[in-house]
């Protein structure tokens, strides 16, 4: 299939084999042997049925076998699952958390981070948190899945054994942007990934902007980057100041994104739309942000060109 | 299709049910008073049950139905009774 | 006998009851009248819901935002769901196949309570209606997947409570089906005809309806605590008003895994009338087969958490319930041995019925084992709401209740209307129908196992191939059925008159003329040997 | 095959198809509750402290006068069943009614207990409520929602039983044919047996 990247892949793949190896037989045993039958009996050449009407004794044997084989399927998904549910007493402790349509991953002290960055071949225990609706937190590449549900503390462990980038996906259905809601798993050597702790606990101790706050935390860098990449909505990047080409009604026009624009954007963003993305997907935030809020956005976003 | 014979349940014994009903009622509310902790729950439940019983067989005229009837009556009871259970094996190891 | 009386019977079709004209239809308390319109309403639905389907899959085509936006996609795979289960595959076959047929096959005049069969096809409307209607009135389509999974369902603003409501409704419409025809099958027998001779479509609808009376009402009362919980703000699964989400899942699983059997059991039934018939051969293990069904109707009430392995539910239950779910497989696996040995030794005619009829052995096939994989503690962690899951309904459902439905038709249709489809036609239908239903739902299997997730409206471009493949698949489908209700419809007048019995068929059906006259029966037969018997006893089944 | 007897054949239901028809609609009914007691045991367990407490709220005196009522009109049903069968029209009238007015006193109990918490500002998305400890909160949500669906239960039982008063008066209910009154008062003890178990769940347990 493909390589799986965490102590949990081998129980895990095993089972997929094991199962998908007994499919395979009978799948193609019982229509070759359907096959077969139509053929050599087909009435075309001419065969008298025989009434026969059963057998105890085969009726035993296809209740038995079967039932052996899927006692041995069981077994290999208990055994494949057991360990996921039993965490080593030293993994480090991390907590995931899911809101619409955004990840974040809590490393304690206020360090929180859009990636999950880990050093590899150590165990991991990641606590999962849900501010809103169900989420579920999927990293296929090293088979862990856990649901993220509001008022539950459910978690989930692994120890990464490779070094690379796999994806982070959403799983449980959450709504407009479910799609969206992906993240990274860095794993990196443990070199690196001190360095990168130790960067990352140095920008956390300057206090963050206000603007930078309000976007994180009314999840508007959900559907905008702070980088210049396109996610739903346009990045933020090189907003300020510049001139955007937005549908307005019917017409096509001009405008200098200024804090009057901005506001506008986010107070009723169905009134100009840029070019390239569509109406309807932002929805009006004039209950959740004050004027002043706009304006520290405003004055953030300024430091992004 | 035959016509089945009727029963007729006497009066008497219409009332002689409704007293033992009233009787139970009367132990689960003097129940409550006395703490049983944890079983008062279990208390209730099984006066309860001896109630809701006596309700079937007689004012429901089960007993007079046929052993099929009884057998439904009484698996619809066991399979719900199964369900809590196994939604409890959720909840109580959790 | 019949041959005889063809001449001068009057069919269902031309009887003259109380009330003329469409009255005569909108009134009618006739089983297999009320059988037609159920199918009518149930193919206008099924095209509606499939082409939200194809419409999904060409979205899909490409990541990003090819012909629609997230908001509309969430909504069109909710109503697909919604109209699918709900509307289309669980009544459809006992509704449809079980109401005509029903009281046929054992030997009645009609099924036992005819005003509440009419009133629970209304019931069924009035749901239809409102599934309907939820994508049209004010706030949208509701979005939250056909789950209803809360806390979403408890917020979203979307006309959630319309969906609500035509599920609530649609759920008593099947509970009255089946309370029916547990009654009809306990008291309407015609002599002679005791449990154990009674045929096995009867047989699988009796297992269903008992899933259908005692599970659906969990779901009706789950669904209006969560309207209660929106229109009054009382708490029960809404964790901000202080409920439980799991408990929702819990209390929705109860009823819908039963319901997966509501669904498959009768299809189930409907083959097993099939095989014998085209081999000319009494089915093979009765009592093994019919066991097999209860078997599964009971047992299938206890496998619910399945489908919350990873919603955090306790270690104990779940490898408890995965178990379960794995006992559960064997009743279906003893089913398949004897529909297979059923056709060995026979005198195979391989019409269209017996074409559909093996193709959902295969199919149900691949939908079982891929059922047992998410059954599987580990593999479901990797493969739970993926793509994965979708192809393994697909192919169950689709590929095992909606192929048994179409053997059905096939096997059925002289019956039900009097004339003969092309069978040319017919296997040409079924060669696109399966090519494209296969290249349509395998790629998911493989994309799902990779880790793409299922509502998913965008994707990551590894993904890409697998779903092009598949929509590609969904075109040829669409031909294939195209082609296959061409042939019904154009047929429904025009095709050759069907004799009695074109299948040489043992069962009560096919002694009566086609279509059955409006009491079915002249005269209530008196039944003396088993159900399946061939050759030279044929004549010993009727009085 | 003749028409007439065919339309008049469904009107006439033999009595042991009526009655096993009735058993399963009441194993529906069942089930219907049964979903409601199933979320009352959870979040009992959960909150076993906090239901103790939201129970003390609720007039046991009220809940056990209701019972009484409940009780004596399922035994008055029950009764004005064997009236029948033994062609006592008048006092088979009589008995119904006398369960009616029953009904009615569980009604109006039902609606002074209502009101009562109303006033208390005890309703579902009362700022009162929104105060209390989370499993009195989910206590008083299960009060209303199990005690409302119950009520609708007894309306409709009233319902029913009026109608049956109506027909015994008439002559349509009588000795030969009495299918009718017997699947009401199966009904009307459902409605009575699901109170037995919500009585003790909702106001005994302290
Ligand atoms: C008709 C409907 C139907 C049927 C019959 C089944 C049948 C089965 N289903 Fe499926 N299932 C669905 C409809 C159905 N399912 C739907 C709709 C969902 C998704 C719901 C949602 O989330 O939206 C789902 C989801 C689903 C899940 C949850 C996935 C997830 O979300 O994580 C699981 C997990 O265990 C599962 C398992 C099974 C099993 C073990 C069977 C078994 O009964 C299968 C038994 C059959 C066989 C085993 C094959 C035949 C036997 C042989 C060929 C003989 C040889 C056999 C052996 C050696 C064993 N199903
Ligand atoms: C009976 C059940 C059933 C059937 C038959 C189908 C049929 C199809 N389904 Fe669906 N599907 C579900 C039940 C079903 N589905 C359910 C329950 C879900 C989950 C929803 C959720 O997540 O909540 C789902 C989800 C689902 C998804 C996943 C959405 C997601 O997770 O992102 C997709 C995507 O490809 C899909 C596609 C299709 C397609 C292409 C068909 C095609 O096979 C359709 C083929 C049919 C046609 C092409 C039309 C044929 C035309 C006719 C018959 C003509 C009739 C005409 C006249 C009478 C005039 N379905
Ligand atoms: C659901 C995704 C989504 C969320 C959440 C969201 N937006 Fe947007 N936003 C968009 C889309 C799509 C556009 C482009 C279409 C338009 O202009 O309406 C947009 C446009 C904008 C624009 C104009 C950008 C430009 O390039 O001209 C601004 C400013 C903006 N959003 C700010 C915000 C702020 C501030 C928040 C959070 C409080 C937010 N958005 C939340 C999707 C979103
Ligand atoms: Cu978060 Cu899906
Ligand atoms: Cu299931």
């Amino acid at each position: 299939m493909f390589t799986g990247a965490s102590n949990l892949a081998d129980g895990v793949d095993r089972t997929f084999v094991f199962i998908f190896s007994v499919a395979f037989i009978f799948i193609i045993g019982i229509t070759a042997f359907m096959i077969y039958t139509v053929i050599h009996f087909s009435r075309k050449k001419g065969n008298e049925a025989k009434q026969f009407t059963g057998s105890v004794k085969l009726e035993i044997i296809w209740t038995v076998i079967p039932l052996i084989l899927v006692m041995m399927m069981f077994y290999y998904g208990w055994v494949g699952f057991a360990p996921m549910r039993k965490v080593p007493a030293d993994a480090m402790k991390i907590t995931a958390i899911g809101r619409m349509w955004q990840w974040e991953f809590d490393y304690g002290n206020g360090m929180k981070s859009t990636e999950l960055v880990l050093p590899v071949n150590k165990p991991v225990r990641v606590a999962l948190k849900s501010e809103d609706v169900n989420h579920s937190l999927f990293i296929p590449a090293f088979r862990v899945k856990e649901d993220v549900i509001p008022g539950y503390d459910n978690y989930l462990w692994f120890v990464p054994t490779f070094i690379g980038e796999y994806e982070i996906l959403c799983t449980e259905y959450c709504g407009l942007l479910h799609s969206s809601m992906l993240s990274k798993a860095r794993i990196l050597n443990q070199a690196d990934y001190d360095n990168w702790f130790n960067d990352f606990k140095t920008k956390v101790s300057q206090p963050e902007p206000d603007g930078y706050l309000l976007l994180r935390n009314n999840g508007c860098i959900a559907c905008h980057s702070l980088d210049g990449s396109k996610l739903v909505g346009p990045s933020l990047k090189g907003l300020f100041g510049n001139e955007r080409i937005v549908t307005s009604g019917n017409s096509q026009i001009t405008v200098k994104a200024d804090e009057k624009y901005i506001l506008n954007s986010i107070y009723d963003p169905d009134s100009q739309v840029v070019s390239g993305f569509s109406k309807g997907l932002m929805k009006s935030y004039k209950e959740l942000l004050k004027e002043s809020d706009i304006k520290s956005i405003a004055a953030y976003l300024k430091t992004l060109n | 299709m035959k016509k089945e014979e009727t029963h007729i349940s006497s009066y008497t014994s219409h009332a002689i049910v409704l007293i033992v009903l009233l009787f139970l009622t009367a132990i689960s509310v003097l129940v409550t008073g006395w703490h049983f902790g944890p079983f008062s729950v279990a208390v209730a439940l099984i006066i309860a049950s001896i109630k809701v019983r006596t309700v079937i067989t007689h004012f429901m005229h089960m007993k007079f139905e046929s052993l099929f009837m009884k057998l439904m009556v009484t698996g619809v009871f066991v399979l719900f009774a199964l369900v809590i259970i196994i939604t409890f094996i959720d909840y109580y190891l959790r | 006998m019949s041959n005889t009386e063809t001449g001068t019977h009057v069919s269902y079709l031309q009887h003259k009851g109380k009330y003329k004209g469409i009255l005569s239809w909108l009134l009618t308390t006739d089983h297999k009248k009320i059988g037609l319109l159920y199918l009518y309403c149930i193919i206008v639905f099924f095209f509606v819901a499939a082409i939200l389907g194809v419409l999904m899959r060409i979205e899909l085509i490409a990541p990003g935002e090819t012909i629609m936006g997230p908001q509309t996609y969430n909504g069109m795979f909710t109503i697909h769901g919604i109209i699918m289960i709900f509307i289309i595959v669980i009544p459809a076959l006992p509704a449809v196949f079980g109401n005509f047929f029903l009281p046929i096959l054992i030997g009645a005049k009609d099924v036992a309570f005819p005003k509440l069969n009419l009133f629970s096809f209304y019931l069924f409307l009035i749901g239809a209606i409102f599934g309907v209607l939820s994508q049209f009135i004010g706030g949208g389509a509701p979005d939250t997947g056909w789950t209803f999974y809360v806390p979403y369902s408890a917020e979203s603003s979307t006309n959630v409570i319309y969906a609500l409501i035509a599920a609530f409704i649609l759920g008593f419409s099947s509970i009255l089906t089946g309370l029916n025809f547990i009654v009809t099958i306990h008291r309407m027998r015609a002599p002679g005809m005791g449990w154990f001779r009674m045929p096995l479509f009867p047989w699988s609808l009796y297992a269903t309806a008992w899933i259908q009376v005692l599970a659906t009402p969990i779901i009706g009362i789950t669904l209006l605590m969560v309207i209660a919980e929106r229109v009054l703000k009382i708490g029960f699964f809404d964790p901000a008003l202080g409920g439980d989400p799991v408990l929702f899942q819990h209390l929705f699983w109860i009823y819908s895994h039963p319901a997966v059997y509501i669904m498959i059991l009768p299809g189930m039934g409907i083959v097993t009338e099939i095989f014998p018939t085209f081999s000319q051969k009494p089915v093979f293990g009765y009592t093994a087969i019919l066991l097999s069904s209860l078997a599964i109707a009971f047992v299938g009430y206890f496998v619910w958490g399945h489908h919350m392995f990873t919603a955090g539910i306790s270690y104990g239950s779940r490898w408890f319930f995965s178990f379960l779910t794995f006992i559960v497989a064997v009743p279906s696996a003893i089913k398949v041995f004897n529909w297979v040995s059923t056709m060995y030794g026979g005198s195979i005619d391989l019409k269209p019925p017996l074409l559909y009829a093996i193709s959902f052995i295969f199919l149900f096939m691949i939908g079982g084992f891929t059922g047992l994989t998410l059954g599987a503690l580990a593999a479901n962690v990797q493969v739970h709401d993926t793509a994965f899951v979708v192809a393994h309904f697909h192919y169950i459902i689709f590929g095992g209740m909606g192929f048994a439905f179409f053997a059905g038709m096939h096997y059925w249709y002289p019956k039900m209307f009097g004339r003969m489809y092309s069978n040319k036609l017919a296997n040409i239908a079924w060669g696109i129908l399966f090519t494209g239903f296969n290249v349509l739902y395998f790629p998911l299997f493989i994309i799902g196992l990779q880790g793409m997730p299922r509502r998913y409206f965008d994707y990551l471009p590894q993904f890409q191939t697998g779903h092009v493949i598949s929509t590609v698949g969904a075109f040829i489908l669409f031909t294939g059925l195209i082609l296959m209700v061409y042939n019904f419809v154009y047929h429904i007048k025009r095709g050759a008159i069907a004799p009695a019995n074109p299948w040489k068929g043992v069962t009560l059906e096919w002694q009566i003329p086609s279509p059955p006259s409006h009491e079915n029966f002249d005269e209530i037969p008196v039944i003396t040997t088993d159900p399946y018997i061939f050759g030279t006893s044929t004549e010993n089944k009727q009085k | 095959m003749n028409m007439s007897i065919q339309e008049n054949h469904n009107d006439h239901i033999d009595s042991e198809t009526g009655k096993l028809g009735m058993w399963i609609f009441l194993f529906t009914e069942l089930f219907l509750f049964g979903g409601l007691f199933l979320v009352y045991a959870v979040f009992r367990a959960k909150y076993s402290e906090d239901f103790h407490s939201a129970a003390r709220e609720l007039n046991a005196f009220i809940g056990t006068m209701n019972t009484v009522f409940l009780l004596v009109s399922s035994m008055t049903v029950a009764m004005a069943i064997t009236a029948i069968q033994k062609n006592q029209k008048k006092l088979a009238m009589f008995l119904v009614s006398v369960t009616l007015l029953l009904a009615a006193l569980f009604m109006m109990n039902k609606f002074f207990e209502w009101s009562h918490k109303f006033e208390f500002k005890l309703y579902p998305g009362s700022e009162v409520l929104k105060n209390l400890p989370r499993g009195e909160l989910l206590f008083f949500g299960l009060y209303f929602m199990m005690t409302g669906l119950h009520a609708l239960h007894v309306l409709i039982g009233m319902i029913l039983l009026s109608i049956n008063f109506i027909k015994i008066k008439a002559g349509k209910v009588n000795q030969a044919h009495y299918l009718l009154l017997e699947n009401s008062g199966l009904y009307w003890h459902l409605v009575d047996l699901i109170w037995i178990f919500l009585f003790p769940l909702l106001y005994l347990i302290t």
